[in-house]
């Protein structure tokens, strides 16, 4: 097993990582950006090196420095997290190069999954279902030509891209020369690659994924499934497992079809291969296989009672996978909401500033998955997940109920949130039936509004000024009387 | 003492061991039963009420959460100041973010809904187009700069 | 179902069943002594009423005083939690007699159980195995000629007797006198009877008992065991499930036994059933059951994926128990300490205070039962139980690891705890292998002593006057700034 | 500035952007790396190495957490203090609680090892026993009162 581990991520998934490392026994180094010297990871890690500024490139995106951060430590492996460079073949074969283990799967698996159209090719070839639709276009016009066959509404995507970015719904032929510009364009910046595919787009279409893990001796199995079709801008906000749409039969097919998937780029370590859904025939499609470990991860975790986090770092360590398939049964129901940092009344726009107060959640079988702490800042510079709120409970209804619980506790001043609207959501009578597809925020929620301002909220706030009067005060006293006091900035209250 | 936040306004005065709000001209009872300064909380009687809010400043900001729900509530000197939303013909930066490209200079004519320049931030992809037709009369921002929420990026006149 | 409960409890119990309520939608009267006025179950409760002065049967024993509180706010049901009331026949019966429910067994079936020589009787009928030894003794002589034909040790203990109060073990026959004494007038006191049995000691024996629910349609369970061996002064500090001791065959005979033990007295809702395991012969004997919900019932919860507290409502509101036997199977490993403020250096003295700073332990599979924050205080009047923190993973090492990981996380000063030495526990050669008996604490750690004071623990101490200098300055200045200011106390420094 | 714990003692001064500490005649360096008030949390680095020690204190005395282990220091004058564990021939409460029962009255001959009293505290039932064959010689308290720890119970004279 590994000694010391590098964690090339920043925020929750950081700290989840460095949590699952000193279970094991394994010293961590943080790496950081100038932007996030406070963070929340590098108090955690036993030691930490600053990459450079806040612009992604000169840090989480830069693999050199955080080689060079590895080999400086006597680190001897690295932990991507997800996003920054987890699906980047070029780094995951930068680092086996430079003597250190990359924690996630071969640098090939992950470029032969990372072209969405290569890998599409592949797949049919597999025998797993895709998505009606054509690869290896160039001109507009074949472009043109391709999406009059498929019929209109159409999706193209870059083949590098992921996440949602590099993604455009086009309904008809007058939105398709904008929507290949854009797509190119995004993909050309956030991939380094303008190649772009073209296929159907499935319009009450849910997104179910499969875990699957596998060791480095060829033992390949699947963690069942996410419902992950709660999403705003192509991105989730709500995932959930089991899925009610699947039968135990139709769960079967798809986690075979999952396995075979992986088995195709001899894949090992944690992977997700998405499905696309269609709930009126009962058919799925493969969609992508995102080569990393999963933002929402933990509700496998909770139902499927495995910690993908420490096997990650076992199996890379070369440790054989102990489980079967059928060691794995599905127990209880675990939701995940994704707290973001972002208005809802004005289309998910992310909001930026200091976490004046921050109050999780707590309670049996609620698990909070955050970086920050009140006082944290949130910057413009990354992702605007605050916090993964996840709940395990008996059944889907409890889970609800114990998610809708949960979140009325949860604080957070400082920075709009979407807490508010994912307790909207989640009593919606179309989410109680689980009939959410992946438009329907957008079709539902487009003029949604926060809660009007009630008399008891202005009477608190005006009393808050008399209350805590003290407070603001203190504050104020205090920042003059010792140059080494660093922890003034953590007050709720700043005049 | 009296308060405004945003458009309303109501009045709090202490009164025995508590306090007594005005709010649209009636009278209504608050007594303060628990404070926490560190997680802002407190426990109000409010009519007779149980109510339990958590709160926060930030300058004029007030962050008020009860029964699960946040409101962000201004401190204004009564007079309604709206946001910068309608500068002008100033268009301004609905988040922080990068200006990613810019497609016009100073002089270029404009159409109503033509994509001026784009912006990013965190994964979002942002057009700022024209409210109106129009000549461009002065560019703040160029390609690659950071700019602030509501910073004003670009004015357009008729 | 109910629509709100009086909860006639305090501390971490009473915020458990708190937030059981809340998920289940029923609204909460919490009651509290005036030592608790500020106690966090009287916050996170609907309502609550003052029962009385801090002396418990001016308060939380006061049985009066509780059932007048719930038809003041007009509660249908009353959860008595653990200790106090919970196994008070009188009380289960009086509060069904002021039309309310009792959340818990019937009043006839806590009255057979709670006389342990009568319910030992009752076990023998019902082919349930107990620990060789006579009831119904009445001078010291008699006890003298059992203990000589039992074989010393003995123990003796009150039949009314419970939570290791009114119980002494007896090595030679110089000591029988003495110790009837002693378990008389604790029996006396606590329980009002000093009805005494007589009992073969075990000495290497172990604490495992087994979970049991029924449901009031005669379904009757159990959920597996617990091993609860880790004891001093006959109250359990380390409790897990599984145990390393059973096999799948003595779990199955044990947990029929227990289900048997409880049908004899026509149980429903949560019960334990408690056994002594002797590992020598693999032999178990029935020791009592515990007609309430138990302490250390959050291990069962995860292992065996049901939450108790909202099916001890269920229940008792008349719901039906959906499950049966066969649904259930344990899966991983849980491990709870019991987080005390008391001194192991010095024989395990309760130590009371205010808590400096109380800084809970975090993390995926990480559960905290507390009713403390920084702040509260700890009396003499209660139980010194701070907090229970629980962990689930996949096998034993790997929950003994999350365990030590969290303890090390977990920060309380201002009371001496006991944190110190549940890592001692865990991390002893003896624990790792399983062997721990119920004596084994006293025969290893009498001579126990806390860690040395470093060099580093001076210079932080030191340090910290100069870099908190503006804490305390502020705690200074504004206690004097506003009357309406009662949150000063939550300063972690207090000078 | 000098620091005396219990028996220890050193010295933190400043020096430069951090502080030299003076142990056993030795010079550490020390320097604050970070600091939160709010959880009394110093990331230290002590002779280049990183300490992250968690600190709260209580008038004279300071607990400490490092490394998930806790200690209690107490901040003296210098003068060594023990506590009144040995306070002549007084017994004193080893922890907070009730007395259940006195055994003895003033005047009364103890034999060593004799229980005097009975306290009961939670749920722990304690003899108070003579140290020494003597005479009860003061008796501070009765039955059913309320003891804080350390409190003189009862003084035994040989």
């Amino acid at each position: 097993m590994f000694s010391k581990i590098l964690i090339a991520n920043r925020g929750e998934i950081a700290i989840r990582i460095i949590r699952a490392c000193r279970e094991l026994g394994i010293k961590t180094v943080a790496v950081y950006s100038s932007a996030d010297q406070n963070a929340l990871h590098v108090q955690l890690a036993d030691e930490s090196v600053l990459l450079g500024d806040a612009a992604p490139r000169e840090s989480y995106l830069n693999a050199e420095k955080i080689i060079a951060a590895a080999k400086q430590t006597g680190a001897q492996a690295i932990h991507p997290g997800y996003g920054f460079l987890s699906e980047n073949a070029d780094f995951a074969r930068a680092v086996e190069s430079a003597a250190l283990v990359f924690i996630g799967p071969s640098a090939a698996s992950i470029r032969a999954m990372g072209d969405k159209a290569e890998s599409k090719i592949m797949m049919k070839a597999a025998g797993v279902p895709t998505v009606p639709g054509f690869e290896g276009l160039q001109s507009e016009d074949e472009f043109r030509k391709a999406a009059n066959e498929i019929g209109y509404p159409v999706l193209v995507k870059a083949a590098a891209g992921g996440g949602g970015k590099g993604m455009r719904v086009v309904n008809e032929e007058s939105e398709l020369s904008d929507a290949l510009e854009a797509a190119r364009r995004e993909g050309l910046n956030s991939f380094g690659s303008d190649v772009l595919l073209i296929e159907k787009y499935l319009d009450k279409a849910h997104h179910i994924e499969f875990q699957v893990f596998g060791d480095k001796y060829g033992n390949l199995i699947h963690l069942f499934e996410r419902e992950c079709s709660v999403q705003r801008r192509h991105q989730k906000i709500i995932e959930e497992t089991p899925s009610v749409l699947l039968t135990p039969q139709l769960r079967e097919e798809m986690g075979k079809a999952a396995v075979a998937a992986a088995k195709a780029v001899n894949y090992y370590n944690a992977g997700t291969i998405e499905f696309i859904f269609d709930p009126k025939i009962s058919a799925f499609y493969f969609l992508e296989m995102n080569t990393r470990l999963q933002v929402e991860h933990p509700i496998t975790e909770l139902v499927a009672g495995i910690d993908l986090v420490q096997w990650q770092i076992r199996v890379a360590a070369g440790e054989r996978f102990p489980f079967a398939q059928d060691d794995f049964t599905q127990r209880g129901h675990a939701i995940e909401c994704r707290l973001y940092a972002e208005d809802p009344s004005t289309g998910f726009l992310p909001s930026t500033g200091v976490l004046l107060q921050y109050l999780e959640a707590a309670g049996p079988n609620i698990r909070v998955d955050s970086g920050f702490s009140t006082g944290s800042e949130v910057t413009h510079f990354y992702d605007p997940l605050l916090a993964k709120l996840i709940v395990h409970a008996e059944d889907r209804a409890s889970a609800i109920r114990k998610m809708r619980t949960a979140l009325s506790d949860f604080v957070a001043h400082g920075v709009v949130t979407n807490i508010d609207f994912l307790q909207e959501v989640l009593k919606h009578e179309s989410f109680a039936k689980g009939e959410v597809s992946t438009r329907w925020v957008e079709e539902n929620f487009g003029a949604w509004g926060a809660a009007g301002v009630s008399t008891d909220a202005m009477i608190a706030a005006s009393l808050a000024d008399v209350v805590f009067a003290g407070a603001t005060l203190q504050s104020a006293v205090s920042n003059e009387t010792d140059p080494f006091n660093p922890w003034n900035q953590t007050h709720n209250f700043r005049l | 003492m009296k308060t405004t936040f945003d458009t309303h306004s109501l009045e709090v005065n202490p009164s025995g061991a508590g306090y007594i709000a005005v709010v649209d001209g009636k009278n209504v009872r608050v007594q303060v039963l628990r404070a926490d300064a560190k997680t802002g909380m407190m426990e109000l009687s409010i009519d007779g009420r149980r109510v339990v809010a958590h709160v926060s400043a930030d300058k004029a900001k007030r962050w008020v959460t009860m029964n699960g729900q946040t409101v962000m509530l201004t401190k204004t000197s009564g007079a309604k100041r709206g946001v910068r939303h309608d500068h002008a013909g100033g268009l301004i930066a609905p988040m922080p973010g990068q200006v990613r490209s810019v497609a016009v200079k100073v002089g270029d004519l404009v159409k109503k809904g033509q994509t001026l320049l784009t912006m990013e931030a965190m994964k979002m992809e942002i057009r700022i187009q024209a409210l109106k037709d129009g000549a461009v009369t002065a560019l703040h921002v160029q390609q690659g700069q950071t700019v602030e929420r509501e910073q004003i990026l670009i004015e357009v006149e008729e």
